[in-house]
């Protein structure tokens, strides 16, 4: 019987729909239980309750009743916006952040994607998003929606460099850039023992930055931009946005824990759940830091990236290369 | 005509038009937005040319951040939209075609004599094991020529655009 | 794949690039058609590469370097253009004409 | 400047996660009433029957809410005189979409007819809707909280005072007209007969009243510890004067009266308001002595007081004053601080009821008030009470609202709170007396 299904697994027209089943399941449930997280994680952390009534306990469908409301707000485009672009933008947000869940190893054989440069191919995916969000800055024909695109780009740029070279400082100590590889050659206890750990702050950092998530959220800062690219967004296109942001936290934490927290792997019985328990983990400390760090102005933001996380995690990338030619192990 | 081909052709029918979308696009954003999709295209093309690394390279340096600055660009200049602004007189443009086409021309027809009959064979996806070799093994004097040019360009566009 | 499919879109990105650094007139335009050449090289570079089973992946090679180097000539680009912008509150290349005399 | 240079971060961190594992502060409103102070600003209420139609309260109404009709009707006269106009409320309306809830009504209304009640759960879904008429603002004087108490040995309020005054008189005069009608069948006692005299005659009247009343003598006091509390308070008050006993101010030392201070200790109150308390105690008491004695001085050699321990002023009327209830003012007995250790007891009105009157219909706790009246200080001009009479004759003017038994009971056990129950009883009895008086009025005229 298991024989029977493992062959019929390796028909790749058989395996290949199922593949992005998954994905999709991943994609359509980890956002939401993250979006749920953070309604009740921030509220207790404020001393509120949080969504309490939908799901009948504490809220639990919370996010289902607001997507039932999105689905049924009329979508507005504005009459200056540029028709074309403003629809376009949440799919183009949207799509990459579906395709970097393709990338990452859930398990010792369960990769839906394996590629050599996975780790590259994640933070090109990511990067993708900026598109989407300068083409909802512009095309909203809004002032606020442009000012927020413009801190937007300047903050992805910013933080993309940080970001690409801690994950280049794990590809060097791992000596892949196989996603699969990197957790292959970790322990349990992943890269957090060892320099790599400033990585893993860098990193997190960065990610968090790449996010826009607070404190880093000077792009969509309500109370001076409304909500930067979001402003003139309504209905699906706004929920769609927002489910990129969700899918944008867990890909992120997924990413980081493959890279540093030794992915699926755990002390006792590797497999997915590990990666979930991390994943929700680190969603976790990034609902956290929202909550309690106040907003960074944006030259101190742009200063955080260039003047700190650069240098760090180019020293970081100059302490793995030196440990790895002499060959001090981590 | 396998599958790699009908891939390809496809590709190449929509980076084509992108890319002569963005050079006649009469709206700068748009322009740079064909842009994006004519560098995506042109990343599946190096997919399909079994060169991974390269293509996923060019998503990140060319979308990821060229476009981006580019977009930063036009924002911050201004986004000027109209034939008049963007684009030089008809005369002009008329001889920018011509010579445009001629080049298309002259490159097809003695690029086909050249290579007309040959033809690349199917292999697997070169492994970024092997370019890292040869990048730091055989090219690795280039290499670090081009990090100087980049460290030169870093500061160059910083005393460029730098308000003293 | 017969080699010329490559040859062939390249050619005509790099074509289309040369027309649109010859037709338009706006900075940031003409800096665009420029990378739109860049890649059509780029793309030639990966397809012979490809076809000649290079040990070295001599092709790829110098297709990042050609990337590297297009990165660097943007970022300068636009420096020029930004600053052209604050000093004449214009991109038009035509009117940037500080060398004619 | 902490030592180490990022710690602030991570304690900022420890206080969010701290703040998580702490119970919420907030309440589930729709599940979970809140928990509201008793004299919240919820909402604008009107108590009708005491609405006179003066329109203060919409005249100075910052917003223009308020909207009032009424009609004018002719009152006749009750004995000889011309006819009088009243005016009748017929609309009385609060939009409370417009009202920015200043209180300013509240405040300016000179009879007590709006007030703040608690209620907020108002809420329409229709703006026009908020305009609220008269019942809806009726039913949400229910649940305005009763007055304080008033302070300890305070002076009664006028309109209270007042209000028993005319009752004991309305009292007074029947128990004479029954009194008489009894002397003229059957030879009186000799101790009767001294009772009947005017209060002079009876300078010894220690002797003589307690010959003649009995000390269970129900009184027709208002009951006012539940009905109204306002009274209740009033009648707390230790030194009862009577209008006319109120010249212009005395002087006196100040001093502490002990009793009140040391019972006020008992019951709990810090030493400073104890003492402020007592102090206030003995100043008024203090100046009701000085007065009685201006007044007896005045007119008679002062009578010698009949209680000298427990009654501490005891005014005494001149016999020729019409209204002969003299009363034995703040009776402060150690039985009677027992009893009611925060307030002081009821006065006892000094009416001696003879030959065991039956207690009065409408006090229902005959037992309870008062004994603790002491019957020596009360033996003036006592006449009989006839029983049920009061009620019947209360004066229109002054009537004290009561609550209608029938109604409270079958509010309470409809499962009603008790102050809902209370306040509706009571409006019933009003409503039930008004219409009695309507009638009674409509078919005189």
């Amino acid at each position: 019987m298991i024989d029977a299904a493992r062959d019929l697994l390796d028909n790749y027209w058989v395996l290949m729909p199922v593949k992005v089943l998954a994905v999709l399941a991943i994609f359509l449930t980890f956002p939401l239980v993250v979006g749920y997280m953070e309604h009740k994680v921030m509220a207790h952390m404020q001393a509120r309750l949080g969504p309490m009534e939908a799901g009948r306990f504490h809220g639990v469908l919370q996010l289902v009743a607001d997507g039932i409301k999105f689905v049924q707000k009329e979508s507005i485009i504005p009459k200056a916006a540029d028709k074309w672009v403003f629809a376009l933008a949440p799919a183009v947000a949207l799509i990459p952040a579906i395709l970097v869940f393709g990338f990452i190893p859930y398990g010792p054989d369960l990769v839906p994607i394996r590629s050599d440069v996975g780790l590259f191919v994640t933070l090109a995916l990511s990067s993708v998003s900026v598109i989407g969000v300068l083409m909802a800055a512009w095309s909203s024909a809004n002032k606020y929606s442009l000012m927020g695109g413009i801190r937007a780009a300047a903050q992805l740029i910013a933080y993309e460099l940080p970001l690409v070279l801690a994950a280049a400082a794990v590809a060097m100590q791992a000596g892949s850039a196989d996603l699969a590889v990197i957790v292959e050659r970790q322990g349990w206890w992943g890269y957090i023992v060892g320099p790599l750990v400033i990585g893993f702050f860098v990193y997190g950092t960065a990610a968090l930055a790449e996010l826009t998530r607070p404190p880093f959220d000077m792009p969509v800062a309500d109370s001076e931009l409304v909500f930067g690219h979001l402003t003139e967004y309504t209905g699906l296109r706004f929920a769609f946005f927002l489910l990129t942001e969700y899918a944008g936290i867990v890909s992120q934490s997924a990413i980081a824990a493959t890279l540093f927290l030794g992915g699926w792997k755990g002390p006792f019985l590797d497999g997915p759940w590990w990666l979930a328990a991390k994943v929700l983990a680190l969603s976790f400390v990034v609902i956290w830091a929202r909550s309690t760090y106040p907003r960074l102005r944006e030259d101190q933001l742009q200063s955080f990236a260039w003047l700190r996380l650069v240098p760090v995690s180019l020293a970081l990338l100059l302490v793995v290369g030196f440990l790895k030619v002499y060959e001090v192990g981590i | 005509m396998n599958g790699q081909e009908v891939a390809f052709l496809i590709l190449a029918v929509i980076g084509g038009l992108a890319g002569l979308l963005v050079v006649t696009s009469r709206n700068v954003v748009h322009a740079a937005l064909y842009l994006v999709v004519a560098l995506a295209s042109v990343a599946g093309v190096y997919l399909l040319l079994a060169a991974p690394f390269v293509a996923f390279v060019q998503v990140i340096i060319y979308v990821g951040a060229i476009v981006v600055l580019i977009l930063f660009g036009i924002m911050l200049t201004r986004a000027p939209v109209g034939r008049r602004v963007l684009d030089n007189t008809l005369r002009a443009r008329v001889g920018a075609f011509v010579v445009g086409a001629g080049v298309f021309i002259m490159f097809t027809v003695f690029l086909g004599g050249a290579f007309g009959d040959e033809r690349i064979e199917n292999q697997g996806a070169t492994a970024t094991e092997a370019l890292g070799e040869s990048l730091f093994r055989n090219y690795v004097l280039p290499f670090e020529a081009v990090s100087v040019l980049l460290l030169a360009a870093l500061i160059g566009a910083i005393v460029l655009a730098r308000r003293d | 794949m017969p080699l010329m499919y490559p040859l062939v879109f390249a050619a005509f990105l790099f074509s289309a690039g040369v027309y649109g650094v010859l037709a338009r007139r706006n900075a940031v335009m003409v800096l665009m058609s420029i990378e739109l050449m860049l890649n059509a090289v780029n793309v030639n570079l990966v397809a012979f590469n490809a076809y000649l089973r290079d040990e070295l992946v001599s092709g790829q090679v110098f297709a990042l370097f050609v990337i590297a180097v297009a990165a660097a000539e943007v970022g300068i680009g636009l420096a020029i253009v930004l600053l052209i912008f604050r000093n004449r509150e214009t991109v038009n290349i035509d009117e940037v004409d500080l060398l004619r005399w | 400047m902490p030592a180490l240079k990022g710690v602030g971060l991570l304690k900022g961190l420890g206080v969010t996660l701290k703040t998580m594992t702490r119970p919420a502060a907030t309440r589930q409103y729709p599940h979970v009433k809140p928990d509201l102070p008793a004299r919240s600003r919820g909402v604008i209420a009107l108590i009708e029957e005491n609405c006179t139609v003066c329109m203060l309260c919409a005249r100075e109404c910052p917003d223009w809410c308020i909207y009032i009709d009424s009609h004018k009707e002719q009152v006749a006269p009750k004995e000889g005189g011309r006819a009088r106009t009243r005016n009748l409320l017929d609309r009385f309306a609060i939009d409370f979409a417009l009202c920015m809830y200043c209180g300013i009504c509240v405040e300016v209304c000179p009879f007590d007819a709006l007030h703040w009640s608690p209620e907020f759960e108002y809420a329409e879904h229709q703006i026009e809707k908020l305009t609220h008429e008269m019942d809806t603002l009726r039913t949400w004087a229910y649940s305005v909280p009763a007055p304080d108490p008033l302070e300890e040995g305070a002076i009664e309020p006028k309109e209270i005072e007042s209000a028993r005054k005319a009752r004991e008189a309305v009292a007074a005069k029947a128990a004479a007209a029954a009194e008489q009608a009894r002397a003229a069948a059957p030879p009186v006692p000799a101790p009767a007969a001294a009772a009947t005299q005017p209060a002079a005659a009876t300078t010894t009247g220690a002797a003589a009243g307690t010959a003649t009343t009995t000390p269970t003598a129900a009184a027709p006091t208002p009951v006012a510890g539940d009905a109204a509390p306002a009274a209740s308070a009033g009648a707390a008050g230790a030194g009862t004067t009577t209008a006319a006993a109120r010249p212009a101010d005395v002087e006196v030392e100040p001093g502490i009266d002990q009793a009140t201070y040391d019972r006020l200790l008992a019951a709990g109150e810090s030493d400073r308001t104890a003492r402020a308390k007592a102090k206030a105690a003995y100043m008024r008491r203090a100046k009701a002595e000085a007065r009685a004695a201006q007044a007896a001085g005045a007119t008679e050699p002062a009578p010698a007081p009949a209680a000298p321990a427990e009654a501490a002023a005891p005014t005494q009327v001149p016999a020729g004053e019409g209204a002969p209830a003299a009363e034995p003012a703040s009776v402060e007995t150690p039985a009677a601080a027992t009893a009611a250790p925060e307030t002081a007891p009821p006065a006892p009105s000094a009416v001696g009821t003879p030959e065991g009157a039956e207690p009065a219909a409408d006090a229902r706790d005959p037992d309870a008030r008062s004994p603790e009246g002491d019957p020596t200080a009360s033996g003036t001009a006592a006449e009989v009470v006839a029983p049920g009479a009061a009620a019947a004759q209360a004066d229109a003017e002054h009537l004290e609202i009561e609550v209608d038994q029938e109604t409270y009971d079958r509010l309470i056990e409809a499962g009603e709170p008790e102050r809902t129950a209370r306040a509706k009883a009571k409006a019933a009895y009003a409503r039930k007396l008004r219409a009695a008086q309507r009638d009674g009025g409509g078919a005189g005229s």
